[in-house]
């Protein structure tokens, strides 16, 4: 294998800790060991410190310092907001309102709710991955309890209409959650103007590190625990806090909050030459998702013929880290339930490529992966039974 | 995650591509599901003389093709009938069973194109057997292949 | 505030990280920053990294590797195994068993499951905190679907007779869970000796970080997942790795069971020289849990007239970090329910104090404590308005 | 998590002990609840000539009755009356308001004493109001104060 050199690009799959945030944590690590619930000077030395990461989180968002609730990842907030209200809730009705491209977080989480007798309508997405706000208003009834659309999807990028589908929801009187795991630290994002009442999101999407999220919760939204014990995060989740962790995420916020715009442009300007070099470089693609609304470091695009996985390990021996919508990278051979629901035929969703690019990648990387990838997959095309052997 | 003889086969597949008139072709396998196995068989004396194949599928796919077109060349056809996932799983060394489906795909390409040569000579197809290892699960018409 | 030095014997709270799981750790925090479920190499290594902190773990219960699975903590884990297998089994059965003194994290975990219908008996526990096995043999109806008994009491120390119990569960065919968080990495533990369906276990009570657990599942008991999302965990615990605190964890575990024997005869040592002081120079205590059958670091001594909290404080002024079952510290001013459930009376309970003693005391750290408590108790004593001004 | 003024109140509180031949005496709280606060009075001229407390309650309740004592000592009755949780609370400066239940118990205390010294000289004792603060939780007869 010929490892010229690391270029990382699935940056929506986990981030490398920033270096200032391992920093930041390692104090949480070596000492100030009290457990924040004691009640002794060193204790509070740790309370404190997760207090802090509570400010930084809740100035990011816009929302107020004990509207955030700590958890162990953008898994747990989903499942959180999820069944918490779900279960908080089920006397003025058990009718739960999602999309067919939300992550598997909530998607499953539903499913298990709909064995138990929970009714849950999954709302389709156009060819670009976007929610027909339409859809929605007609989708609500006296029995809607909960609508839960995603920020920005994890393999398209594609962004929704958040604020209007909120006040959609909001005119039927009904919460509204979003897992933002995917925007929170990549876009601006702010609770109150979009009018979220919930919102997931997970550190280690923006450079914190893995195991540590949090969910917004609005002051007065009904919402039942998930995790019961102990009296942390004031009595709503249980659970001796991940104090390094949370350190490490409050640390992350406000570093990836700043200059985000200025960032989001540079991420973006990379991520459109390289889609233009592949688009000029390789035959037969298609780009996923919307030209337009999606997060800035996100490429999606299906190439005839060929799978994701074996693409994904050629480009691992070139030393490039990406992501596919295909096959055994999630447990099964299916493919991404998103790019289907996109319209996408399931051979071509096989043949998905996702590079996400983030303010750590660079010009020259983005060089390295245009000059790889169309013989990489003019190779995989060469050994494929499918298609006029149309090599790139 | 895959061993070093997988990658090795990977990376540089044997007998990859098609024979132009070949003795039997065997297709197995859905593009649905991600996975296709094409076996190409040149015939002589009850003997495979050369095989090669072609495959659309996850990366597992590639290196059992590969080995699998090794394993039968010079065998008899009863010989190559019973090269197995299994023996293909072992030749390829340390693969892990979880992706026992992609060697699974090699064997039933290998059945598929003698019983295509056997019917296309007149011999009468031999019966291949349900693959049904545990390793694998329906899935909606797919078989899943775990990531573990 | 006179700082003279600090002694932590707080262990049963939380305990530092040990420099070695420290420097274990940095590396997955600083590089190594794949998401274990992705394809490529370096996501692998992380994947390595997981694989090799499983082994610790199975091998310091003496379980199979794949009957761990990684959680957020000891929290999660007993949430987990109470709700979990309660509704994977609840065609079976509506009933479950547990014990009065458990710790709030299955305790509040059962009153939930309680309010949805399902039966709880609370077994009793003597003056010394156990818990009688024909209790638990005359409470088993076929209805119960799970008993769980804690290893050992995060409060007094008390070790429960878990493998009688175990065997008792077993004869009626049904699960036993075992919340062994306090337990784990002070004592041997073995999950198959002694006969353990379930076992809760929390990195951060053996010199671990914060926000890491584990729940042992021995193959083939029916549970339902409570974090549903992706595949991670073979599909039973969703949610991106806490890479770092797993690999913590790991190397934790090796650490603490490492000449467990020894250490304990150690510790015991220092605890029960800090006893005999304590009784020697102050009048009116009473130790709690068990004399013999207990933690070797778990002192718990009621000193009469005095109320808990305010000896914490006045102890923290001296540099000394430890625990009661009273008051504000548990979010309420409720006396310990542990103590209570001993026959303790609420006035006495109120004045407990807990001291866990680890292999980082020292035995000036124990003179220490026995200079200072005294004055602390007989101070305390004079502002009371209880008893007849005993003072020590 | 206590402010300075509270610590200092808590290390060196101020008329701590009995009074003997007291004018008035007064507890309240409940030992299973875990907190008492007794106040003795020396009274002469309705004025309160000095004030001391015994307490049994969590760190919190020392510093309250150290200040509660301090506030009253010279105030006539009506005064000392008026004495409020508030007051003691504001001053001892930023004690959260989450252990505003251990004043209270201050301002109970004050009120009782009062009244024992009005009902022991035929004055007919004061209204008591109940105390109803969104910060305290009914809690199986204890009041709940919380660590946050
Ligand atoms: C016996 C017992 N069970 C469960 C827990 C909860 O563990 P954690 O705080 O790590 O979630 C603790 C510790 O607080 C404990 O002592
Ligand atoms: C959109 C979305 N939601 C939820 C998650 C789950 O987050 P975590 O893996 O941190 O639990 C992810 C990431 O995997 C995600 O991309």
């Amino acid at each position: 294998m010929e490892e010229q050199q690391l270029v990382y690009m699935d940056h929506a799959a986990t981030t490398a800790v920033h270096p200032e945030v391992v920093e930041a944590m390692i104090p949480y690590l070596h000492g100030h060991y009290g457990n924040p619930s004691s009640i002794y000077s060193i204790a509070q030395e740790a309370k404190e410190a997760v207090g802090s990461a509570r400010v930084s989180l809740a100035t990011a968002l816009g929302a107020d310092v004990d509207e955030i609730y700590f958890t162990s990842g953008g898994t747990e907030s989903d499942n959180w907001a999820i069944k918490g209200v779900t279960y908080a809730n089920r006397k003025r009705g058990d009718h739960i309102i999602t999309s067919k491209i939300e992550h598997h977080a909530i998607l499953h989480t539903c499913q298990y709710l709909e064995k138990q007798g929970f009714k849950i309508t999954y709302l389709p997405v156009d060819q670009y991955g976007l929610v027909d706000p339409g859809d929605l208003e007609r989708s609500i009834t006296d029995k809607t309890i909960l609508v839960s659309v995603m920020y920005a999807n994890n393999e398209i990028g594609t962004i929704e209409p958040v604020q209007e589908l909120a006040s959609i929801t909001h005119e039927h009187g009904v919460y509204f959650h979003t897992d933002a795991v995917q925007a929170v630290g990549h876009v601006p994002v702010s609770v109150r103007s979009t009018g979220i009442d919930l919102l997931s999101l997970s550190g280690h999407k923006f450079n914190g590190p893995k195991g540590t999220g949090a969910l917004f919760i609005r002051k007065g939204v009904r919402i039942d625990n998930i995790l019961h014990g102990g009296a942390q995060e004031r009595n709503r989740r249980a659970g001796t806090e991940n104090l390094a962790g949370i350190v490490g995420t409050g640390k992350a916020i406000e570093l990836a909050t700043t200059g985000i715009e200025e960032k989001g442009v540079r991420i973006r300007t990379m991520r459109d030459r390289l889609l233009r070099g592949i688009q000029d470089s390789i035959q037969n693609t298609r780009l996923n998702g919307h030209p337009l609304k999606r997060l800035p470091g996100n490429l999606n695009v299906s190439f005839d013929y060929i799978e994701g996985e074996s693409m994904l390990l050629l480009l691992d021996s070139f030393g490039i880290c990406a992501s596919t919508g295909s096959a055994c990278t999630s447990g099964s051979l299916e493919p991404s339930h998103v790019l289907l629901a996109t319209g996408l035929p399931a051979e071509t969703a096989h043949g998905s490529l996702r590079l996400t690019v983030d303010t750590d990648n660079t010009n020259e990387e983005v060089d390295y992966v245009l000059s790889t990838l169309p013989r990489v997959v003019s190779r995989l095309r060469e050994m494929s039974p499918l298609g006029k052997q149309v090599t790139s | 995650m895959y061993s070093k003889t997988v990658m090795d086969h990977f990376m540089n597949p044997r007998n990859v591509g098609e024979i132009k008139n070949p003795g039997g072709v065997g297709e197995v396998g859905n593009p649905v599901c991600g996975d296709i196995m094409k076996i190409f068989l040149k015939i002589g004396d009850n003997r495979i003389t050369d095989a090669k194949f072609k495959t659309f599928g996850c990366g597992a796919a590639i290196a059992p093709g590969s080995m699998a077109t090794e394993l039968i060349k010079g065998k008899s056809m009863e010989e190559a009938w019973e090269v197995t996932n299994k023996a293909v799983a072992e030749a390829l060394k340390g693969r892990p069973p979880i992706r026992m489906h992609c060697s699974v795909l090699a064997e039933e390409g290998i059945h598929k194109v003698i019983n295509a040569y056997r019917v296309s000579h007149n011999l009468g197809p031999w019966e291949e057997k349900a693959h049904s290892h545990h390793e694998e699960k329906d899935n909606g018409g797919c078989k899943t292949c775990y990531s573990g």
